[in-house]
């Protein structure tokens, strides 16, 4: 009796440090809920891309100090230039730092014309900039619903996507609204776009045609300067060949030969398709990026190099096409 | 609780037992019932959650099953019916435990009130026996009361000791009282040929009686001649009786122990499975692959990187001692820098991506344990150079106020290439000494060192010699000259203190004065070369690509000593040993001696 | 290689933040269907009035319960009221937050002056000491829910041998100390984190907790209210107040007739006998012992403090910061293989290594300065017990423990003085009012 | 109290004294406190973007199930047809049927409301807050799909066992009065013009 008496309370006093010891162990070492299988998201499966089917090598990169980076653009020199902060960094093609240009509140995206002037995507208006940096015109705003995310310059004039009121608004160079493309209109089967995620792309087609980003339907849709839906290709898949998740590509370009660069969010990749947009190879795997890149801004130089702005990095990372597919 | 109705007639002791009875039944009744029902809900518990787990994993598959079928209209009809399986248990064991939870408590409260009352009804008053008044006893009392304290106290403490022991903290801490660190000696080091070009990386060896006629055609002249599995242009190492190599595929990172007598594959070892190794291999340039750096070893390990930023150690044995990711280096070309030691530390010369990436370092590892004992950032970009060790005498360190008395052997310098800095490290503490601005471009070639000066050279900057012993920035003071004949663009110079030969890519070796840096004299063989010069005796050895040794007097004036044939390709620098050559060829290893 | 692209991600400063923190685009204008955007739910907590309720019924509790014990002298009553609570702060309250956590709380609130303590929890630290100080410890006896569980679970009491009574007492100021270091160096709460009892009142818990709780119940059916005797935290604090206070138990009303009826009254072991004074001798023996026992009481606490710096380590321990950047360090350095959520999450986080490190070895710092104080404390706590082991006092009756009683009022129904004075309230009552008799 | 005759006086004034110094202390500690104590209450909630969606939310509560949920901020939903929180990361089709679900316990209703719009929501009860759905949604949408306690089912324990286990130190005590913590970049005014 006595004996056992003395028993109790050390035995308790070892359940203590035990106890101690396990939680301290527990809290570290468990992976998950325990729950099985059936209870997590995995993706990693989905980030791994075949070694062979990657054709592009990051050749270097450009690193942009500033404190939040978001577009990316290259004009007919190719010197680069990214929008982030409440300015514009100006880079040679070598990546050399040439200028910034003050924009006049946070720069979202931009497009450079053929005589050289700079147009700079804010939250809701458009600016007008010479290379100099000194600001010629600021265009009206598009309301406060808003959201500018890309700018592109061709033929018909200057197209701003607006992913806020999801609509491609047309502009003449000196910011004249001529016109808004995409919406919605059963008369002439314009499905209307679908923008979940603020990202709502533009690109010019070799063929002249505007190429925009249908995120919501995972297609790239190509219109005419006046607004006719001309083509339209893609479709979701989280395998390679397709677009992945609720709303991607988030960012398109166009190779000098008229196929397309895309880039996707989730999975974070940058891939290659046929003009045709029949998929040919991978620029960047998903291992390239963070595992929460997102927006990836895409721009393609004259040598055919693609640019793919990290922002995350705060980097623009250049891809050259590999001599050996299976390097 | 069950009643027995009592009838006044029925004395009160009668009554009180029935009651008692009554009590002691409904306890046992409700104890049993709560001890099942407890052990029922555990065991269920386990049961079904083990059974849900199971089941939902099955799901999981069913639908990894379904993404290769998706026509498969009976696996869905399964899926569902799986899952509705499962969500009904879900919900039908969360309400089951929730009643059952209720019962027991009930059953435990029933038991412990009948028990009590039992406890009541049974109670006598008490009758405390007659009390014998024992003298002392409060004191006796007291005393085994404050051994008990103590006891209690020293339990306590041993509790407490036990988790200092068992609790253990990894984290950097400054490791004090370490057992002192064993590596080899000057000596032993000189005898072999422990990394890239030799003792100290100089391209020196310590014995003139090399040979130097042979032909790998014919085999006379080559003591033994093995395959080596994976090919790659990272140069031999050799200690006693063994030799390293590392070579790589685009599966497999190896490291080679051949025996250097017989030339036989001693071991091989992958180096897999470390962690933070990246899923994708880096890309390099072609026919670099992943294995460009030579290992290096101490005489009780070997050590070897790739360009995976993964380093591994094993011991003579074959077996894995350490092995650690570096993070995987931003490099255009893939690291190629190779391994370089001082004493117990693994010098590894780090530099990635861009000087404003801040990523360039110089670090130290512990060999034994592979843990990082200094690390040293370098605002350089990247490049492919490899660092060298250089002793630099008290005298010297005197004048630039570097000597550290309690240092055994002080002002061992690290000397290593950036671009555009030569900088010089304390090798104990990887604390920068001095730096000259004086290279450019790309920068492969590793510097060298002779009577307390670095030479080093680059196409696209100088030739210069930097002398050592200065501190901080000692471009204006401690440049001896510059000169910009014959600069190499892949392989390191060489010097002996009087004269230094630089050899470029296309195969024109130029030496200068060591002095003045006056251009001697070049010899332009008209081959290219990736394998540096080496200083054998009074020759210099060069090899070209194609695998031809030229001889040329390491004199003041040019002076041909003929050449001999691998009959292989060489894109490698050669090991010197004791009346020995051991080269690698492209497909096979080479030991190159009299019979 | 799901590391790899953390450890990429971890260079990059908080941009994931960043990325989320672009401004979503407006929902789509559901043109068609005129469809609204619909809100979601943000269930308030319950006002905080619930806990002020708590207050007050904690109050009346301790009134009633001092009223119970001192005045009416009624064990039935102070059990039934026990009982009442037990169901209202353990089952209906599921027993959080009690006095006993509220240490804690107090402590915290003192190290860390950015943590603002409710007053709820502080009265419910502070009402049980000020009755204690002046009523003993009536609230241990019908208030506490942990203690009236232990107490329901009493059958078949057999006591513990005063001396190793005294030794076992170390462990609860133990379990004190650890608790105020927790609490004030890292918020671990470990009075909250190893309550046996909470599980039940909850009817759910972990398995440890549940064993633990069921051990310490099964262990109270012969040996009374273990947890309150021997770890109770706050039992500690009660019990110094209660050698103070004025009011309080006293086995008899008045004249002790040491018919020695109440010895084995006590299940908690807390009546004590009338005790000789010493003999010349004796008192002279105690005199010395006293002596060197005051000199090795700073010698111990010196020692705790020397020796207690070398907890830091297994105390940082339960810090999970702490763990997780052991953890990360252990990858880096590739003595473990693959990653804990905890590593997953510091990549995620972005931070740069170094300074997670630092942050841990300051804090392992904070925990050896923690440890060195538990260390005095502990030699403080041994060397006051043996210099009160020492010290003896005369004592003439049977008298209840001012420390130790905790006010159940069993040893009442032993005192026939007691029985007597009842017998004679009930006369009295009786001749007051005879209708009361039929 | 007959127990000591002569030294009464000496050793009740002392205790008086000390109980007056007791009593001056606890009550002057909690004075001083209470001056400190603003708030009047206290509550546990999880930072969205501090949370890794590890799952231990749903086992480690003591409550089965969790006081931890799924909340979904419609505001910041792009009413996706393809909605990776709802979907398998490679759906059979875009159907409600079991193998599509990426929730196990079907706790996400989805409901047309016109093209391409779909609505979801959680349907509380069944949620068990293992953060599947949360993380699908974070990788690929807006993370309008965020874990949060739910202060009607929460015990607020003194010391929340989630906390304890949390990895990723996303757990705090914040003011009842603000008792939860929305994705940045979201508050729950934008919802009210909804």
């Amino acid at each position: 009796m006595k004996h056992s008496r003395f028993q109790i309370p050390d035995s308790r006093l070892a359940g203590i440090l035990a106890a101690c010891l396990l939680a301290a162990a527990g809290c570290s070492e468990e992976k998950g809920s325990g729950l099985g299988k059936d209870f997590s998201y995995d993706l990693t499966e989905l980030r791994k891309v075949e070694p062979h089917l990657i054709g592009y090598d990051e050749a270097g990169t450009i690193s942009v100090p500033l404190k939040e980076v978001r577009g990316l653009a290259v004009d007919a020199k190719d010197r680069v230039f990214v929008a982030g902060d409440d300015v514009v960094a100006v880079f040679d093609r070598e990546g050399k730092r040439e200028a910034e240009i003050k924009a006049g509140s946070a720069s979202r995206c931009l497009a450079v014309a053929a005589d050289g002037t700079l147009y700079v995507g804010m939250k809701d208006h458009v600016e007008a900039y010479s290379l100099k940096g000194d600001r010629k015109v600021v265009w009206e705003s598009l309301g406060e619903k808003a959201l500018i995310t890309s700018i592109v310059v061709g033929e018909g004039g200057v197209f701003v996507a607006d992913a806020g009121n999801r609509v491609v608004v047309r502009y003449d160079l000196a910011g004249k609204q001529l016109g808004l493309i995409g919406r919605k209109d059963e008369a002439r089967d314009i499905p209307g776009f679908v923008v979940p995620s603020p990202h709502l792309d533009l690109a010019v087609g070799r063929d002249g045609l505007l190429w925009v980003v249908n995120p919501g339907r995972h297609k790239l849709q190509a219109f005419t300067a006046d607004g006719d839906l001309e083509a339209s290709w893609g479709k979701a898949s989280a395998g390679i060949e397709g677009f992945s998740g609720c709303c991607n590509p988030t960012d398109i370009a166009v190779l000098p030969d008229g196929r397309f660069v895309t880039a996707e969010k989730g999975i974070p990749r940058v891939k290659v398709y046929s003009a045709e947009g029949v998929f040919e190879c991978v620029v960047a795997a998903p291992d390239r990026f963070g595992k929460d890149a997102v927006g990836l801004d895409l721009a393609v130089d004259s040598l055919g190099r693609v640019l793919v702005l990290d922002p995350q990095a705060k980097k623009v990372r250049v891809f050259v096409r590999r001599k050996r597919m299976d390097g | 609780m069950s009643q027995t109705t009592a009838n006044p007639a029925v004395d009160p002791s009668e009554r009180k037992r029935s009651w008692l009875q009554a009590a002691w039944a409904t306890a046992v009744v409700a104890g049993v019932f709560s001890v099942v029902l407890a052990a029922a809900m555990v065991v269920d518990a386990l049961r079904s959650q083990a059974e849900d787990m199971r089941t939902a994993d099955r799901l999981a598959e069913l639908k990894v099953a379904l993404r290769d079928r998706p026509m498969d209209e009976g696996l869905k009809a399964r899926i569902r019916a799986l899952d509705v399986e499962l969500r009904r248990s879900f919900f039908r064991r969360s309400q089951a435990t929730d009643t059952g939870r209720w019962l027991l408590l009930a059953g435990v409260a029933v038991f412990l009130i009948s028990l009590k009352s039992a406890m009541a009804l049974r109670r006598k008053l008490p009758m405390p026996k007659a009390e014998t008044p024992v003298p002392g006893l409060v004191g006796r009392l007291a005393r085994t009361s404050r051994w008990a304290v103590a006891a209690v106290g020293v339990v306590l403490a041993l509790a407490a000791a036990a988790l200092v022991v068992t609790a253990s903290s990894i984290l950097g801490r400054p490791e004090r009282g370490e057992k002192a660190a064993t590596y080899p000696s000057d000596e032993e080091l000189a005898k072999n040929w422990p990394r890239f070009r030799g003792p100290g990386g100089l391209g020196i060896s310590a014995y003139a009686n090399v040979p130097t006629s042979w032909n790998g055609k014919t085999g006379d002249g080559i003591l033994w001649k093995t395959a080596v599995p994976l090919g790659a242009p990272s140069s031999p190492i050799a200690w006693g009786d063994r030799i390293f190599l590392t070579g790589s595929s685009k599966k497999l990172l190896e490291v080679y122990c051949f025996d250097a007598a017989t030339g036989q594959l001693l071991w091989q070892q992958a180096a897999s499975g470390i962690p933070g190794s990246p899923a994708e291999r880096p890309r390099t340039m072609e026919g670099v692959e992943w294995a460009p750096s030579t290992p290096a070893t101490d005489g009780a390990r070997v050590y070897a990187i790739f360009s995976t930023g993964d380093v591994i150690a094993h011991d003579f044995s074959g077996t894995r001692v350490w092995a650690r990711n570096l993070g995987t280096p931003e490099n255009s070309y893939g690291h190629a820098s190779s391994l370089a030691m001082w004493r117990n530390l693994l010098i590894i010369q780090y530099d990635q991506a861009t000087a404003d990436d801040k990523k360039s370092k110089l670090i130290a590892l512990d060999a034994a344990t592979g843990r990082t004992v200094w690390e040293t950032k370098r605002d350089t970009p990247q490049t492919w150079a490899t660092p060298i060790v250089a002793k630099v005498s008290h005298l010297q360190l005197a004048h630039s106020g570097h000597v550290r008395i309690e240092d055994a052997t002080p002002g061992d310098q690290i000397i290593a290439c950036g671009d555009p800095f030569l900088c010089g490290y304390d090798a104990a503490s990887g604390k920068e000494l001095w730096r000259a601005e004086c290279l450019g471009g790309e920068i492969a070639p590793s510097p060298v060192y002779a009577n307390g000066v670095a030479y080093t050279a680059n196409a696209g900057s100088y030739a210069t010699a930097v002398r050592t012993d200065g501190s901080g920035d000692v471009t204006k003071t401690h440049v001896l000259w510059k000169a910009e004949d014959g600069l190499p663009d892949i392989c390191s110079p060489l010097a002996n203190g009087e004269l230094v030969w630089a050899l470029t890519a296309g195969g024109l070796l130029t030496c200068y004065d060591a002095k003045t840096g006056k251009r001697l004299w070049e010899k332009d063989f008209e081959v290219n070369c990736s394998s540096s010069p080496s200083l054998v005796g009074d020759k210099v050895l060069v090899t070209s690509e194609k695998g031809v040794t030229f001889f040329v007097a390491a004199s003041r004036e040019l002076k041909e000593l003929g050449k001999a044939e691998l009959g292989e390709g060489c894109r490698t620098s050669p090991a010197f040993l004791d009346g020995r050559i051991v080269i690698r060829g492209e497909k096979h290893l080479f030991c190159i001696g009299k019979k | 290689m799901r590391a790899r692209s953390f450890i990429l991600v971890a260079l990059l400063i908080a941009a994931c933040g960043a990325a989320l923190a672009a401004e979503p685009v407006p929902p789509p204008e559901f043109t068609d269907t005129q469809h609204q955007v619909p809100g979601e739910q943000y269930p308030q907590p319950s006002a905080a009035a619930i806990q002020y309720l708590d207050v007050a019924v904690l109050f009346v509790a301790l009134c009633l319960a001092t009223f119970l014990a001192l005045r009416l002298r009624s064990r039935n009553a102070v059990f039934a009221l026990m009982v009442a609570c037990l169901v209202y702060f353990g089952f209906w309250r599921k027993g959080c937050v009690c006095p006993i956590g509220a240490i804690q709380n107090v402590t915290l609130a003192l190290a860390d002056p950015h943590y603002a303590i409710p007053l709820a929890v502080l009265a419910f630290f502070a009402l049980p000491l000020v009755f204690t100080l002046f009523f003993g410890r009536s609230f241990c006896a019908a208030v506490c829910p942990l203690g009236a569980i232990q107490d329901a679970v009493v059958i078949r009491p057999v006591g513990v041998p005063r001396w190793l009574e005294g030794g076992l007492r170390v462990l609860a100021y133990a379990y004190l100390g650890g608790a105020v270091i927790f609490a004030a160096t890292a918020p671990v709460f470990l009075i909250c984190r190893y309550d046996p009892f909470v599980g039940f009142f909850r009817l759910s818990g972990s398995l440890g907790m549940l064993l633990f709780g069921g051990g310490l119940l099964v262990v109270g059916l012969v040996i009374g209210r273990p947890y309150c005797r021997f770890l109770c935290p706050y039992g500690v604090l009660l019990g110094w107040l209660s050698r103070l206070s004025g009011r309080r138990v006293t086995i008899t009303p008045d004249q002790c007739v040491r018919c020695r009826l109440c010895e084995d009254a006590c299940p908690f072991g807390a009546i004590r006998k009338p005790v000789e004074p010493p003999t010349p001798a004796e008192r002279a023996a105690g005199r010395r012992r006293l002596a060197w026992l005051l000199g090795l009481l700073p010698l111990l606490v010196v020692v705790g403090f020397v020796a207690g710096g070398a907890l830091g380590t297994p105390f940082a321990k339960l810090h999970p910061e702490v763990v997780q950047a052991e953890r990360v360090r252990a990858e880096e350095l590739g003595e473990v293989v693959g990653t804990t959520d905890a590593s997953d999450a510091f990549y995620e986080s972005g931070q740069p290594v170094d300074e997670r490190y630092a942050e841990a070895r300051r804090l392992r710092s904070r925990f050896a300065l923690g440890g060195r104080l538990f260390g005095a404390w502990m030699g403080l706590v041994v060397g006051g017990m043996l210099i009160h082991l020492t010290l003896r006092r005369r004592r003439d009756d049977y008298e209840a423990d001012r420390g130790a009683c905790i006010a159940c009022g069993r040893c009442y129904d032993y005192c026939p003085v007691e029985l007597t004075r009842r017998k004679k309230q009930a006369e009295v009552s009786s001749a007051k009012n005879p209708s009361a008799k039929q | 109290m007959p127990e000591d005759r002569k030294p009464i006086p000496r050793r009740e004034f002392l205790r008086v004294g000390v109980r007056g110094v007791a009593l001056a202390a606890v009550v002057g500690g909690t004075g001083y406190l209470a001056t400190r104590s603003r708030e009047a209450r206290y509550v546990w909630q999880l930072d969205p973007s501090k949370c890794t969606q590890c799952g231990k939310c749903a086992t480690n509560c003591v409550l089965k199930p969790s006081a931890v949920k799924c909340v979904h901020a419609f505001a910041m939903c792009g009413y996706c047809e393809l909605c990776t929180g709802y979907f398998e990361p490679e759906p059979n089709a875009l159907t409600t049927a079991a193998e599509n679900q990426l929730c196990p316990v079907a706790a996400l209703k989805r409901t047309f409301v016109e093209d391409p719009y779909f609505e979801y929501e959680v349907d509380e009860p069944l949620c068990i807050g293992c953060g599947k759905c949360v993380e699908g949604c974070r990788s690929f949408g807006n993370g309008s799909l965020f874990l949060q306690v739910r202060h009607d089912r929460c015990l607020n324990c003194n010391e929340c066992a989630i906390a304890a286990a949390c990895p990723a130190n996303a757990f705090s005590r914040v003011p009842a009065t603000q008792g939860y913590l929305y994705r940045p970049g979201y508050s729950p005014a934008t919802r009210k013009e909804g």
